[in-house]
């Protein structure tokens, strides 16, 4: 069960890094944030239920509704759904991504971990490996805080992978959402149009 | 003893220069003692300075002069060690002359004419490049004979082996023709030439007059005989029977002949003899020089001179074959 | 208690900053006579009495102590030092005066702080043996030089030179210390005293020649000198004087230092000094002919002096190297005697120079002249100097560079070719070094002193106080005692040798005492000659027989001073001869036929530094490629986020390829 | 709940109410009341630290030597930089004003609690925290510059941090044991003996790049220059000294646990590499800065590089990279309070504008000059003997080629430094108009020349338990 689930995760990875619509991202984020939430109530079942309901809680409110929420609310503030200025074509993006997925790959077996863990290790590799990329890829920032959503969700599917023996690391690993809604505001705060590449009043080469 | 002869030396040289040039040009020429006539008069002149000299140009010839009389006093006479000689004392004698030469220069810059600074400038290049083979040449014999002072090189510089033949020859002939560099005389400078531009000693001196010039003149003089008696050192055996016996080939030498009938107390005499002979040789050999040869482009100057530290070279290495027992 | 005496005038030096204006000169002038009283008292001692061992001093609190050991090495470097210390410190009163109005009391006091403290940190440098201290009293003494030449840094030259000055001193130190290091991962001693066994137990050259070269950026052996040049100048004179005269010569001391320590291969190594001598002095002299810079030329002039004394090390580590006490003796005394006299008539010479300056505000040779009647003072001064440094009898140069050829003569006569060969080059060298020195000073002394000024220069005639005449009377002084009495300068410092070098000093000295004395003799006899020509002069020229009259311009009358000869036609000969070692360059801008009325032209000759440019060239080309490097911060945000996306790749790759 | 566990408790209270006291009531003299109270019990609670060296509090919280040394520079800092902030923010409104100094006593409890926490989670939580309320300060001026610094320096501290995370996940692997909830120091020491290396090393490689932003370490230093250039000068000296050293004690921990296994070689090798590179792009920089204050960010990173590399080269290169910590700290922390001074007087950090400092400003041209001295490592500076001791463990190690390198590009930073300063010290630009140039009382560099004379002590003398304390640090690395 939880591997298809995973399955799906990486699945809706792909898809993000191809599609160049915005509403679809914050679509699959909360799709992704739905899977974490069922995915803790499957793995999560050794652990204290006070803790399963926060994180479960923290996963559906947070991840699920609000932060789609939020990007729903910013593209329909900008009015601009799609991404017009990406810094290489789809197809190039989907080759490095499925390159990612088999360097996950090979880096998870060269890890020889235990065979329960090796479906985490290479779908959160290649979430990071895929988070990373969009926001290299991208120029919008909104497309960059779509970036570090998926790394987020990387993190909380491998801390996942573990939570059943420490579920400390589950909650702390929560923390990171202050990140996003401090980023979200951040957003806000800049009136939304900027796009990355007009942000570099601050260089020198 | 040395010193005393080269005064007397000094006395007729450049008179006999001057005759033998006049006698090559077909004229019967002054007496030999004219020059110093002509000195004696310059001592009673009066004498004018520029405005533009100081105190510089008023020295520089005394100073010329005196530093010639004490490298004089260095030079050695065979058989008799020169007065203040030492181990090393050619160094002191090189740069005795450097010292005169050095506030000679300043003195012709001391009257801001461009030409005198011409003529400095020049003065100071050649003697500048004629440093080099004084030196190898002194560091050869020192490395032929094993002695660093004088009197030691020249009393233990024997006529042995043919190979001391060319080494004695290429000695005189650097001797020579530095001593030429030295008192500015045929081919690098031509004291008769007309034209300032392509003076170097002459013009250097335009600005002296009465006293000063004859000062020069006497020392001029002087560095003449001094070359003389550095030559004539060479060719005077020290002791001539020991050059006998110990040389089969020594037959041309003059004292060596005589040594079979007369005693050793006329040594000295001999040597004497030789003595004047080679400087009225040297001198006469100047004059004719001087008539029937042309003066060399300044350009070419510089080559000439460096050509004499080449020839030192050639003589060293011809020492350190002998000495490292290469040849015989 | 002795020792805690050293420690006193370091902090005494802190008030310098806070006296009033004053105060400040006079205070600083008792903080370095105590601090030359202080050191001088020992190292007397420890000159005259050179079979003790070395005394030590060891100052400090609970904090942690410092250990100053003098020996007789130290104690001869050490009067040095403070003699030029204090006659640059008497001079610069005078000098600085005319600075008063453009100069904040502020940078008087950095100037006069910098100054004390460039004394303590040379001494400190021949004090101290533990590795550490040395290092950070080397590196001192660079940054109050630093500071010194920093005295006028509102042109932008000094600026340049003052940075490349600091650069190459910092290259410097890290070749000394990795020299150091060395010892230590060896030995496990950091400091002088490691490479006693050091040198007993591994290879002895190489690490000397890194010392050598961390040394020799200090001492201005070529290559390393392409600092020296420029910070000359650029400094005031009284530091001019002083760096010349002693700060390069810790470099000297240094290299000495280390010889004394070496043990095997000393053969090669003297040979190589010597070569690297010989081609340093060759060829600071040809540089310093062609200079129209007074201060310039007296710089190269200070090279050329580097490469006689190196030749002289040389010569002692031959000594060395083929068991020759002569040759060490003769080598080393007269390298260090040269070490002696240089610091002597070339402060004499920066001083005189300063002079010049300060009364006509211009170095340039081409445009003085004539100074002779405006400054007869300062212009027979800078005579005996250029006469000494000339090494002309009966001055003290004369002593040490006859020292020197007396020591390449003995070399001669061995049984090996090699050896004879280098010995006549070296003195074919040094006779052309003699000239070329005469030509250069000739040029140096007739063209600014002598003649007309070549240009409208007003000479301020007051410029040269009593206060400036003093220090360079009493160095004169001393210039004509060391040349006519040499022996007791030389004795101490020969004995000194021996002692260092543990040879028997004794059967090189008594035939020394002989030559020396006919030396002193014929100097005597020169002179008592000179005045006997004049007194007969005087009597002869009678006052009513001297007129006076212009100066013949053999039948051209119209003659002016523009056209006489300058510091660049003087040289122009030479420098065609010389033209591949000294890079000339003409700045001229060619008459197009289409200029049918030709504007002003002008015409310049310029002779640049070989070393200086290649360095140039390397340090520039560098520099672009470290530009291009940084690249990264384009701003771009994505880009930040790619370079640890990448390096995390790289070190995953490398991880797998099992390279880390 | 022992007694010390009150005392870090009610630190931490006391800063939050602080904190909140000053941020919600607007009042100057109150907020400016406050943050010397605070001051004075951070400087209490570090001495408190001191007399309980190596005390585990709560087992959240230690007083490791460390620690509590970085903890109480940190105090130090702390007095100049409210006392440069009160000047600095002087004449802002007092909504304004109050929120400075709140975030200040945020930033700085967040710091504390960095330099005390025992165990990698609770480091991370309040590297975050740091990351947070250091953002705040950096965009205090509001301007659109200061906002793109801003959103960069969030941005990719979160990214960073987020990896940070990854690699503590990593370890968590390792540990698969409850009984160490917390990844607590002393526990993992003799785990990370029976772990699989290659987590380690991937661990030891996100938490380096992860943490790398905060220590301003290649690859992820650019932020940090950004935010120096528009933050206020004494939150610079901040962010380039003790959040630096925030930085630093991550990477430094998580080494320390790992040296014992088998991966110590690894972690040496990446930290050279990273030092490398850093001392590369920070000569480049240097060699091109046009804007003062980004010049002496990129000397931080050059520092920050020369600290990787003597911790990759380890021997008494341990030594030097702490010792190093401690100097960089005080010589950059009064430089940028100079920076601020010399913007007072010229009126720009633009170097092609800036000049003839020390004719307008004596004082503060002659602490730049100390400052530079200091921060170039050139004897009286104590990172001198820092640096030498690097190159003795490089020499000792044998990394001759190493050491070239090293050695060479640090000559080229001196010079790039050299050039500037004696620019902004010496030469004469065109002059601005003198009622645009403020005058600034001398006395306000009597704080760099503190803190420069410490360093300069150092030089001459290291005291003993000074000496003994950064023994202490490292005496668990291997030797």
């Amino acid at each position: 069960m939880n591997v298809l689930l995973i399955i799906i995760f990486a699945i809706t990875l792909i898809y993000l890094s191809m599609t160049e619509r915005f509403p679809i991202y914050a679509g699959l984020i909360g799709f992704q944030g739905a899977l974490l939430f069922v995915l803790s109530f499957i793995e999560l079942h050794a652990i204290t239920p006070v803790t399963l309901i926060f994180v479960a809680l923290e996963t559906l409110v947070f991840k699920v509704i609000i932060v789609p929420f939020l990007l729903f609310r910013i593209i329909s503030k900008t009015g601009e759904a799609r991404v017009h200025d990406k810094a290489m074509p789809g197809f190039y993006s989907l080759l490095f991504v499925t390159l990612g997925l088999l360097l996950s790959i090979v880096v998870s077996f060269s890890m020889n971990t235990s065979p329960a863990n090796m479906i985490y290790f290479i779908v959160a590799f290649f979430a990071v490996y895929t988070g990373l990329f969009m926001i290299i890829s991208h120029k919008k920032i909104f497309s960059h805080l779509v970036g570090f959503l998926v790394i987020e969700n990387a993190v909380l599917l491998l801390s996942l992978a573990i939570g059943s023996e420490m579920p400390m690391l589950i909650n702390i690993g929560i923390l990171l959402d202050i990140f996003v809604s401090v980023l979200i505001l951040g957003i806000f705060v800049m009136r939304l149009k900027q796009s990355a590449h007009e942000l570099t009043m601050l260089k020198d080469d | 003893m040395g010193f005393l002869l080269a005064i007397v030396t000094a006395l007729f040289f450049p008179g006999i220069i001057l005759r033998v040039k006049s006698i090559a040009s077909g004229r019967k020429g002054p007496g030999i003692m004219q020059p110093w006539k002509n000195i004696l008069v310059l001592i009673r002149k009066e004498s004018v300075f520029s405005t533009t000299t100081s105190y510089i140009s008023r020295i520089a010839p005394a100073v010329y002069l005196s530093t010639v009389i004490c490298a004089l006093l260095l030079l050695p006479f065979p058989g008799m060690p020169s007065w203040l000689g030492f181990d090393g004392d050619f160094v002191l004698f090189a740069y005795l002359l450097a010292l005169g030469k050095f506030l000679f220069i300043l003195g012709a810059l001391d009257t801001g004419s461009s030409f005198e600074g011409m003529g400095a400038n020049r003065e100071a290049l050649y003697s500048m490049l004629a440093e080099p083979a004084f030196f190898i040449l002194f560091g050869t014999l020192a490395l032929l004979t094993g002695q660093t002072s004088m009197d030691q090189i020249f009393g233990s510089f024997q006529f042995s082996g043919h190979n001391s033949f060319i080494i004695g020859f290429i000695a005189v002939y650097l001797l020579v023709q530095i001593a030429m560099i030295e008192n500015s005389r045929m081919p690098v400078d031509d004291p008769k030439t007309h034209l300032e531009l392509t003076m170097i000693h002459e013009v250097m001196i335009l600005d002296h007059s009465g006293f000063d010039l004859a000062l020069i003149h006497v020392g001029t003089a002087l560095k003449f005989a001094m070359y003389g008696l550095l030559i004539a050192n060479f060719l005077i055996p020290v002791d001539a029977g020991q050059v006998l016996m110990n040389n089969e080939y020594l037959t041309i030498n003059i004292g060596s002949g005589i040594k079979n009938y007369i005693g050793k107390e006329w040594m000295a005499v001999i040597q004497i003899g030789i003595y004047f002979f080679v400087q009225i040789i040297f001198a006469a050999m100047i004059g004719v020089l001087e008539s029937f040869r042309a003066r060399k482009k300044l350009v070419r100057n510089p080559q000439f001179i460096v050509t004499l530290s080449s020839i030192a070279v050639v003589a060293f290495i011809l020492v350190l074959l002998i000495t490292f027992k290469m040849i015989g | 208690m002795e020792s805690t005496i050293l420690l006193i005038p370091f902090i005494l030096s802190f008030f310098i900053l806070v006296m009033p204006t004053g105060m400040r000169y006079f205070y600083t002038l008792g903080v370095a006579v105590f601090l030359i009283l202080v050191t001088s008292v020992p190292a007397t001692e420890a000159l005259l009495h050179p079979a003790n061992a070395p005394r030590s001093f060891i100052a400090g609190g609970s904090l942690g102590s410092i250990t100053f050991t003098v020996d007789s090495l130290t104690a001869f470097f050490i009067l040095i030092t403070n003699f030029t210390v204090l006659t640059g410190l008497l001079y610069s009163n005078g000098y600085l005066s005319s600075y008063r109005t453009t100069k904040t009391p502020a940078q008087f006091a950095l100037h006069y702080f910098s100054y004390v403290w460039l004394h303590i940190s040379m001494l400190c440098v021949l004090m101290l043996r533990e590795g550490t201290a040395f290092l950070i009293a080397w590196e001192l003494m660079a940054v109050s030089s630093f500071m010194l030449i920093l005295f006028e840094a509102e042109k932008r030259t000094t600026l340049k030179t003052a940075v490349n000055y600091l650069i190459q001193m910092h290259v410097g130190l890290v070749l000394l210390i990795i020299g150091f290091l060395l010892v230590e991962a060896a030995t496990g001693q950091f400091g002088f005293d490691g490479l006693q066994s050091y040198f007993a137990g591994y290879a002895n050259a190489p690490l000397f020649f890194l010392f050598f070269a961390g040394f020799a950026v200090k001492a201005g052996f070529i290559p390393f000198h392409t600092w020296l040049p420029e910070a000359h100048p650029a400094a005031p004179s009284h530091v001019s004087g002083v760096m010349s005269g002693v700060m390069i010569k810790m470099g000297i001391f240094g290299v000495v230092r280390v010889l004394t320590f070496v043990q095997y291969d000393a053969y090669i190594v003297g040979i190589i000094i010597m070569i690297l001598a010989t081609l340093t002095g060759l060829y600071g002299i040809m540089m310093s002919i062609v200079q129209t810079d007074l201060k310039k030329l007296l710089a190269y002039s200070t090279i050329e002096n580097v490469g006689i004394i190196g030749m002289g090390i040389g010569l002692g580590t031959i000594g060395i190297g083929s068991d020759n006490p002569a040759l060490t003796i003769l080598g080393f005394g007269g390298g260090l005697f040269h070490v002696l006299n240089h610091s002597l008539f070339k402060s004499l010479l920066f001083y005189c120079a300063g002079s010049v300056y300060k009364a006509t505000h211009t170095r340039n040779i081409d445009l003085l002249g004539g100074l002779i009647h405006k400054m007869p003072r300062t212009a027979s001064l800078f005579l005996f100097g250029s006469m000494a440094i000339c090494a002309l009898p009966p001055l003290n140069g004369f002593i040490s560079e006859i020292l020197i050829y007396y020591g390449l003569f003995a070399g001669m006569q061995v049984n090996s070719v090699f050896q004879t060969m280098s010995m006549l080059l070296t003195i074919m060298s040094l006779a052309l070094i003699g000239g070329l020195a005469l030509f250069g000073f000739s040029k140096a002394f007739g063209l600014a002193f002598l003649g007309l000024p070549r240009s409208e220069i007003h000479v301020d005639d007051n410029a040269v106080s009593h206060g400036m005449l003093f220090p360079k009377l009493l160095i004169a002084s001393i210039i004509l005692f060391t040349g006519l009495a040499p022996m007791f300068l030389l004795a101490p410092l020969l004995g000194m040798i021996g002692s260092q070098f543990h040879l028997d000093s004794g059967q090189v000295i008594l035939p020394l005492i002989h030559v020396l004395s006919k030396i002193s003799l014929t100097g005597v006899i020169l002179i008592l000659v000179v005045f006997a020509i004049l007194i007969l002069r005087r009597k002869v020229l009678k006052p009513e027989k001297v007129s006076h009259g212009p100066t013949w311009g053999c039948g051209y009358t119209a003659g002016n001073a523009r056209q006489q000869y300058t510091a660049t036609s003087f040289s122009a000969n030479f420098a065609e001869l010389a033209n591949p070692v000294i890079a000339k360059q003409i700045e001229y801008t060619d008459i197009h036929e289409e200029e049918i009325l030709p504007g002003g032209r002008t015409f310049e000759v310029k002779h640049e530094d070989v070393f200086n440019r290649t360095l140039n060239k390397i340090t520039g080309y560098s520099m672009l490629v470290l530009k291009k490097i940084a690249r990264l911060q384009t701003g771009n945000i994505q880009h930040y986020i790619m370079y640890a996306f990448i390096f995390i790749l790289i070190i995953f790759v490398l991880l797998y390829l099992n390279v880390l | 709940m022992n007694e010390s566990g009150y005392i870090l408790v009610g630190f931490f209270v006391i800063s939050f109410l602080a904190g909140i006291v000053v941020g919600l009531v607007h009042n100057k003299p109150l907020a400016r009341i406050l943050t010397v109270a605070y001051v004075v019990i951070h400087i209490a609670f570090s001495a408190y630290g001191w007399l309980h060296l190596g005390e585990t509090v709560l087992d959240y919280f230690t007083f490791d030597p460390l620690g509590v040394l970085l903890l109480s520079i940190l105090s130090v800092l702390t007095i100049t930089t409210v006392y440069h902030g009160f000047i600095y923010v002087k004449d802002e409104e007092p909504r304004v004003y109050a929120i400075y100094h709140a975030v200040l006593i945020a930033l700085v409890a967040a710091m504390s609690g960095a330099y005390l926490a025992n165990g990698m989670t609770t480091v991370w939580i309040f590297v975050e925290a740091t990351t947070l309320a250091v953002a705040a300060l950096i965009y205090h001026d509001r301007t659109p510059m200061a906002l793109e610094a801003t959103w960069k320096y969030v941005f990719v501290c979160s990214v960073g941090i987020a990896l940070a995370y990854l690699g503590i996940l990593f370890l968590g692997f390792t540990v698969h044991d409850a009984r160490l909830l917390h990844l607590s120091f002393d526990n993992i020491t003799e785990i990370a003996g029976m772990a699989n290396p290659l987590y380690l090393k991937i661990a030891f490689v996100f938490v380096l790049v992860g943490y790398s932003t905060k220590m301003g370490l290649f690859p992820m230093h650019t932020v940090t220059v950004d935010a120096h250039t528009v933050s206020p000068p004494p939150i610079s000296a901040f962010i380039s000294t003790t959040l630096m050293n925030v930085g630093f004690l991550a990477i430094f921990r998580i080494y320390a646990l790992f040296s014992a296994t088998s991966i110590l070689t690894f972690m040496n090798h990446v930290l050279i590499l990273s030092g490398i590179l850093s001392l590369l792009v920070s000569a480049g920089y240097m060699l091109k800065a046009k804007h003062n204050k980004r010049m002496l960010a990129y000397s931080s990173l050059e520092n920050m590089g020369i600290v990787a590399i003597a911790l990759g080269v380890g021997g008494i290169g341990y030594y030097a990279a702490i010792l190093h910590i401690v100097l960089h700290s005080f010589t950059k922390a009064g430089l940028f309070y100079q920076m601020g001074q010399s913007y007072k007087v010229m009126g720009t950090y633009k170097l092609d504008e800036s000049g003839n400092y020390m004719a307008r400003y004596p004082a503060g041209a002659t602490a730049l000059l100390l400052g530079f001295l200091c921060i170039t490592a050139i004897p009286p500076s104590g990172m001198f003997i820092s640096e030498l001791y690097l190159m003795k463990a490089m020499v000792g190690s044998g990394n001759y080629l190493l050491l070239a390198i090293t050695a060479l590009l640090l000559c080229f930073v001196l010079y790039a430094l050299l050039t500037r300063v004696l620019h902004i010290v010496y030469s004469r630009p065109r002059e601005k108009p003198l009622h645009e140039l403020h005058k600034v009382n001398p006395w306000q560099s009597t704080s760099q020349y503190i803190l420069f004379g410490m360093v300069i002590f150092i030089c001459f003398a290291q005291p003993e338990p000074f000496r003994q304390l950064i023994e202490s640090i490292i005496q668990a690395l291997p030797k």
